[in-house]
């Protein structure tokens, strides 16, 4: 093992790069919408899918706005978020609807938990919330597409094994690194970094 | 032990028993039965009235199907009261000791007033301690012992109305997952008591509870999988008449000796083939006969299996180890006083009870009575059941009382459950406690491939014979 | 004497309806406990309320079966397992994010600035996932059963396991064996060789 | 920000836990800290002095009479031998003569004392072990025997005060002699009982097999004595090494087990039950060999009670292990200075040997087995 006394959490460097990249990308889908609503019959398109692109972008802009004015609260602004915002998305649909949707959030819900997240446990735990998303996806389609087969539950069933065995060799991992690094820092796991 | 001592117990237990049982069916009648007719009049000698009111109908339906909850929370208390006095005076007997004797008449109202003392005691939250974890902890742990109770109702009071919950192909499967909710709620209480002691003690119980939840579950589905069912009603329903068709014993493997015994031991005319009847519950005689003693031997091995595996899944010698005394001060309850302390009691005899009653449906055959029908055919009981059930059948029809089935199959549980509930006591005034490392051992080094290959073998053994024939 | 059924009374679907909003919004506000609770063994009790929530969903829509399963492997046995990992790698119990805002707090203006684009930007990708999947459900239009799940549902699944899904079923166990073997063999403490520990010297200096 | 990368040794975070003082188990208000790695103790020190109490120093400060009401408080389980010990080394400044009846009865009167100190000690032991209600309280019943018949003999159930300097207190009836000898008649069956209990368990030979073993060496080291080091490969006992009072007169064996690379705690449990067996022969022998007739004293009791001047040590063999008392006099109504050998503070002392290694379960299994009482720790 590679003996480095010291280990830097975060270049400078690295964070720069890191922080250009994710802005192109925000600016190229900024463009993508921007050209899209402006071209001709282009924003009568999106007009006619639904009126919900609008409620997108209002949340986001409130969310944005939420979170820069109410920082230090945060999680309640979350939960205050995502709770109206399911609220809105799913009110007045039929059943199925609402079910994919809240499969749809949770599994969001985990994303970001998982790029976000340090802690190598806490990021595990956010990808068993993805894999139990879709799992409510696959039951929910079981129940109202195809209830007389047995396919959607069957295929949870396989998930629910595949997850047992990714919680418990990922946990085996965490800890053998915990014992070799005694951190848990995702950051610091950087072994095998150059 | 002396004679006067157990005279005493069963003294206490039968006036305990019938007190808890009169006020379950009280509550229960009233609430289920009595109420519901009265408000849409149909309650007979009361006033009638023809239409009643849509709403009227729907609180009484509502009434009605809260009954079987009902009747748990009335019984549970009441009864883990009970067990905690009947524990102690037990162990007064085997310990030569006293044991409490003195509040009420002969000790009866002790744990009454120890759960008023515990009611109006102090609740203390530890410094440091996650409040709202260490509140939930508690409940977590008690209300799965509840809500598994459920569908053991309708299984153990000869599938009665009163007592019907919504129906559950997978009985017990629902059962087992609500048993294994506890564990957590003790993990939970470990970490947030913020007591090493009682972190270790948590942990400890999840290790436990995961190692030994493998050979419980091996062990029913073995049992399910000789009856071909997991709905708990139908397990017992397929265990009736007598001890031979019992689960303990080879689940209904010798019920051809059973049906054939008054033939050959002259009990009836035989006009017919007896050996072709014999056929047609061992279709390969000779190895179908060594078949089912095989499948009685593994039965009563699972049996064996069961109870060690339950004994480890609600900590009680020789398993306690979550709340090793002498090791851990009393491991993940040691901050908790007052109100939750007393939930925590109150749930751990809950769950002896409940785990009981499992092994009372899946071995012993829930509410049958031990003998065999052949020869209780030959008891004089019928005219005494005709006059009884022509004396009872208005009241029976007209008011729902409790039918005379139902209460004997009543009567067997409690006297199945509580011979049980003895023996762990017994246990416990026995045996000293594991240690952990060799609790661990014994779990996975002993008890997993033990319930394995009784597993196979009751697997290969099943297709030679025809149980519940 | 006969009673009507409640379940006939409250069968239009508002029960249904109630008991979905209301087990949502726990999933819902304890999935984000679980990914921004600052200390991380709360968040793994969190997620055994998301997995007891959800298995709830999956009794309302009729999946006894899974819903048991989900009760048994994940809250309890994956999540007890994820709590123990935890306790072991974070034996005192610190709040992991202290740290960060002790670092956010020494920087100059830009990197600052960079820095909080950078954090909300999670956030923004989860949420375009989020609205993309919105969409497609939106647009896209199931044929749906009038049919309900049936009590036999438990049998089927069971018959189809070992018919017409036995090689995923055996891959599947394959898989999990493999799993088992692999984390007791990443798991296992390595021994360490103990030369001196002090019984024995005393033992030697005394001889 | 910077971390080290730390050797591949470190496994698991070390932990401080504070066994005691209010710990159910520590018997009385031991505290021991222990340094856990994992499941496993890494350094254990026990931390004394929470029942200090100033004895030796009240000897100092109080009449010899006075003290001798006192000093069977320090080791509450067998205060007949403190008593002795105490007597013993007086009466070998004071060079008075102790009758023979009076040597018999402090025989007789110690061995019961030496049954019920093991009695009390199997009961806790297995409460250690976790057999919380059942067993225990069957020693426990016999042990209730004896207390009834010292609290005939010396009017106290534990603080007997019954050898006095010189002799002893009083003479027994012929009723209580009665109910001795029936008492021992039956106490054999007894000890059957509790092994068939116990012996054999296999729960029990789990928990205390091949756990907190004491190498010879050690235990000479530490001055572990008594069942802990007989247990050990020594059959060193006072009452047969450095033979005392009228034990050469009685027929009894010392059992011991040739092990010198180390008892376990089941030989050190085995060993006090079969040592309660011969305690059982010696208060037969000395039921039938008491002299009817005879002086109780060789001194007169009273306020007055004077030592001659001088210094002098003497040692009892206890249930414990070596009790010792040394002590110098003036000669005038007080003691210049008491210092007292206790059996318990030698055998505690190892105790930060023996636990090292041993996961926390078996602490309370080795603690036990060494059988220590804190007041005799502390003084």
């Amino acid at each position: 093992m590679e003996a480095t006394s010291s280990v830097e959490t975060r270049s400078d460097f690295t964070r720069f790069i890191a922080t250009f990249i994710y802005a192109v990308i925000v600016a190229a889908g900024v463009a993508i919408v921007f050209a899209k609503t402006t071209s001709p019959g282009g924003a009568r398109q999106m007009m006619s899918i639904d009126l919900d692109i609008w409620l997108f972008a209002g949340i986001t802009v409130a969310g944005i706005a939420l979170r820069y004015f109410f920082a230090a609260y945060s999680e309640a602004v979350k939960v205050i978020a995502c709770l109206g915002g399911f609220l809105i998305f799913t009110i007045g649909h039929d059943p199925m609807t609402r079910y994919l949707t809240l499969s749809a959030l949770l599994f969001a819900i985990g994303m970001y938990g998982m790029v976000k997240s340090r802690n190598a446990v806490r990021v595990l735990m956010s990808i068993e919330l993805m894999l139990n998303a879709v799992n409510i996806n696959l039951i929910t389609f079981a129940r109202y597409v195809d209830p007389a087969g047995v396919k959607g539950h069957l295929f949870a069933i396989f998930i629910l094994t595949v997850a047992a065995a990714e919680a418990a060799v990922g946990l085996a991992i965490v800890l053998s690194i915990y014992r070799n690094l005694a951190t848990v820092d995702m950051d610091r796991f950087n072994l095998l970094r150059w | 032990m002396n004679a006067a001592e157990i005279y005493k117990l069963s003294r206490l237990a039968i006036f305990w028993l019938s007190v808890t049982f009169g006020a379950v069916w009280v509550a229960c009648w009233g609430v289920g039965v009595f109420i519901p007719s009265l408000i849409t009049g149909k309650m007979p000698f009361l006033l009638q009235v023809d239409n009643p009111s849509t709403t009227v109908v729907f609180i009484a339906d509502l009434l009605r199907s809260l009954t079987p909850i009902l009747s748990l929370l009335v019984f549970i208390p009441i009864n883990a009261m009970f067990m905690v006095l009947f524990e102690r005076r037990s162990l007064a007997l085997f310990t030569v000791r006293m044991g409490p004797n003195r509040h009420g008449f002969d000790g009866l109202a002790q744990t009454a007033a120890d759960a008023v003392k515990l009611l109006f005691k102090e609740d203390i939250t530890p410094r440091g301690a996650d409040a709202f974890m260490f509140t939930l902890a508690p409940i977590i742990f008690f209300a799965p012992s509840i809500f598994g109770a459920l569908p053991l109702l309708a299984a153990v009071t000869n599938n009665h109305d009163l007592f019907k919950v919504a129906n559950l192909p997978t009985g017990i499967f629902y059962i087992l997952a609500a048993a294994s909710i506890p564990v957590v709620a003790l993990v939970m209480a470990g970490w947030a008591s913020n007591n090493k002691y009682s972190l270790v003690g948590g942990l400890r119980s999840a290790a436990q509870a995961i190692s030994y939840e493998i050979p419980l579950v091996l062990s029913l589905v073995t049992m399910c999988l000789l009856a071909g069912t997991l709905d708990v009603v139908e397990i017992v329903e397929q265990q009736k008449g007598g001890i031979l068709n019992w689960n303990i014993l080879g689940g209904g493997a010798l019920s051809g000796y059973d049906k054939l015994a008054p033939y050959w031991l002259n009990l009836v005319d035989t006009s017919f083939d007896t050996s072709a009847m014999f056929g047609q519950f061992y279709p390969v005689p000779w190895l179908s006969s060594i078949m089912a003693f095989v499948l009685v031997i593994c039965t009563v091995l699972l049996f064996g299996l069961y109870l060690t595996g339950a004994c480890a899944e609600i900590n009680r010698i020789p398993f306690d180890l979550p709340e090793a005394e002498s090791e851990l001060v009393s491991g993940y309850n040691t901050e908790y006083s007052g109100i939750k302390f007393a939930i925590f009691f109150l749930a751990e005899f809950t769950n002896l009870f409940v785990v009981s009653s499992i092994a009372t449906v899946m071995f012993l055959g829930g509410g049958d009575n031990p003998i065999p029908k052949w020869i209780l055919d030959r008891l004089p009981l019928e005219p005494i059941s005709n006059a009884l059930g022509s004396l009872l059948s208005p009241l029976i029809k007209d008011l729902m009382f409790i039918d005379p089935a139902t209460f004997w199959a009543a009567f067997w549980v409690i006297v199945k459950v509580y011979s049980i509930v003895f023996f762990a006591i017994l246990v416990r005034g026995t045996l000293p406690r594991f240690r952990i490392d060799q609790l661990m051992d014994f779990g996975w080094k002993r008890l997993i491939p033990l319930a394995l290959i009784l597993f196979v073998v009751v697997v290969f053994a099943r297709t030679w014979v025809v149980c519940h024939g | 004497m006969e009673f009507v059924n409640v379940q006939e009374l409250v069968s239009t679907g508002v029960a249904e309806a109630l008991a979905f909003y209301f087990i949502a919004a726990l999933a819902i506000t304890l999935s984000i406990g679980v990914i921004s609770d600052k200390n991380v063994i709360r968040a793994g009790f969190l997620l055994i309320g998301v997995f007891g929530g959800i298995s709830g969903l999956f009794f309302l829509l009729q999946a006894q079966f899974i819903a048991l399963a989900q009760v048994m492997i994940y809250a309890v046995g994956i999540t007890l397992v994820v709590v123990i990992a935890l306790m072991l790698t974070n034996p005192r119990l610190q709040n992991e994010e202290a740290e960060e805002e002790a670092i956010a707090s020494s920087e100059p203006a830009l990197l600052k600035f960079l820095d909080s684009i950078r954090n909300g930007f999670p956030g923004l990708v989860a949420w375009i996932a989020f609205v993309t999947v919105y969409m497609a459900i939106r647009s896209e239009h199931w044929e749906q059963s009038t049919q309900t799940i049936g009590e036999d549902n438990i049998a089927v699944i069971g018959r189809a396991l070992t018919t017409d899904y036995s090689l995923p079923f055996e891959f599947a166990s394959v898989l999990l064996l493999a799993a088992l073997i692999g984390a007791i063999m990443l798991a296992k403490a390595e021994k360490v060789e103990d030369t001196d520990t002090p019984r024995e010297g005393i033992e030697s200096g005394s001889n | 920000m910077s971390t080290e990368i730390k050797s591949t040794e470190l496994k698991t975070d070390e932990m401080i836990i504070n066994m005691g003082p209010q710990h159910p188990a520590t018997h009385g208000v031991l505290r021991m800290l222990l340094t856990l790695d994992g499941e496993f103790v890494k350094h254990a020190e026990p931390v004394i002095g929470h029942l200090h109490r100033a004895q030796e120093w009240q000897g100092q400060n109080r009449t010899w009479f006075q003290y001798q009401a006192l000093i069977d408080r320090v080791d509450y389980l067998s205060g007949m031998f403190t008593s002795w010990a105490m007597a013993r080394s007086c009466e070998v400044l004071d060079e008075c003569e102790v009758p023979e009846r009076a040597e018999y009865l402090r025989v007789m009167v110690s061995e019961m004392n030496r049954i019920s100190s093991h009695l009390l000690w199997l009961g806790t032991y297995l409460i250690d072990l976790g057999a919380m209600f059942g067993f225990p309280f069957y020693p426990f019943r016999e042990r209730e025997k004896l207390l009834d018949l010292f609290e005939e003999i010396a009017g106290q159930r534990m603080m007997f005060n019954y050898i006095r300097i010189g002799g002893v207190q009083r003479a027994p009836n012929d009723a209580w002699l009665k109910r001795l000898k029936a008492f021992t008649e039956e106490f054999e069956d007894r000890v059957d009982e509790y092994e068939a209990i116990v012996t054999e368990n296999p729960i029990f030979l789990k928990r205390t097999k091949e756990i907190g073993i004491l190498p010879l060496s050690l235990a000479k080291q530490y001055g572990v004595t008594g069942p802990s080091i007989r247990a050990s490969g020594t059959d060193m006992d006072l009452r047969k090494t450095k033979p005392y009072s009228v034990y050469p007169k009685l027929e009894f064996d010392v059992h011991w087990l040739d092990k010198p690379e180390g008892g376990d705690t089941w030989d050190r449990y085995i060993l006090r039950i079969r040592e309660m067996r011969e305690s059982n022969k010696i208060i037969k022998q000395c039921l039938d060999m008491l002299p009817t007739e005879g002086e109780l004293s060789g001194k007169k009791q009273n306020a007055g009670l004077r030592v001659k001047a001088g210094e002098a040590f003497s040692s009892v063999e206890s249930p414990r292990g070596i009790l010792g008392c040394y002590v110098i006099s003036d000669g005038k109504d007080k003691a210049i200075r008491f210092r007292w050998r206790n059996p318990s503070f030698c055998n505690l002392s190892v105790l930060s040997e023996l636990l090292v290694g041993s996961p926390i379960a078996d602490i309370m299994a080795i603690f036990g087995s060494v059988d220590v009482i804190l007041p005799d720790v502390d003084r």
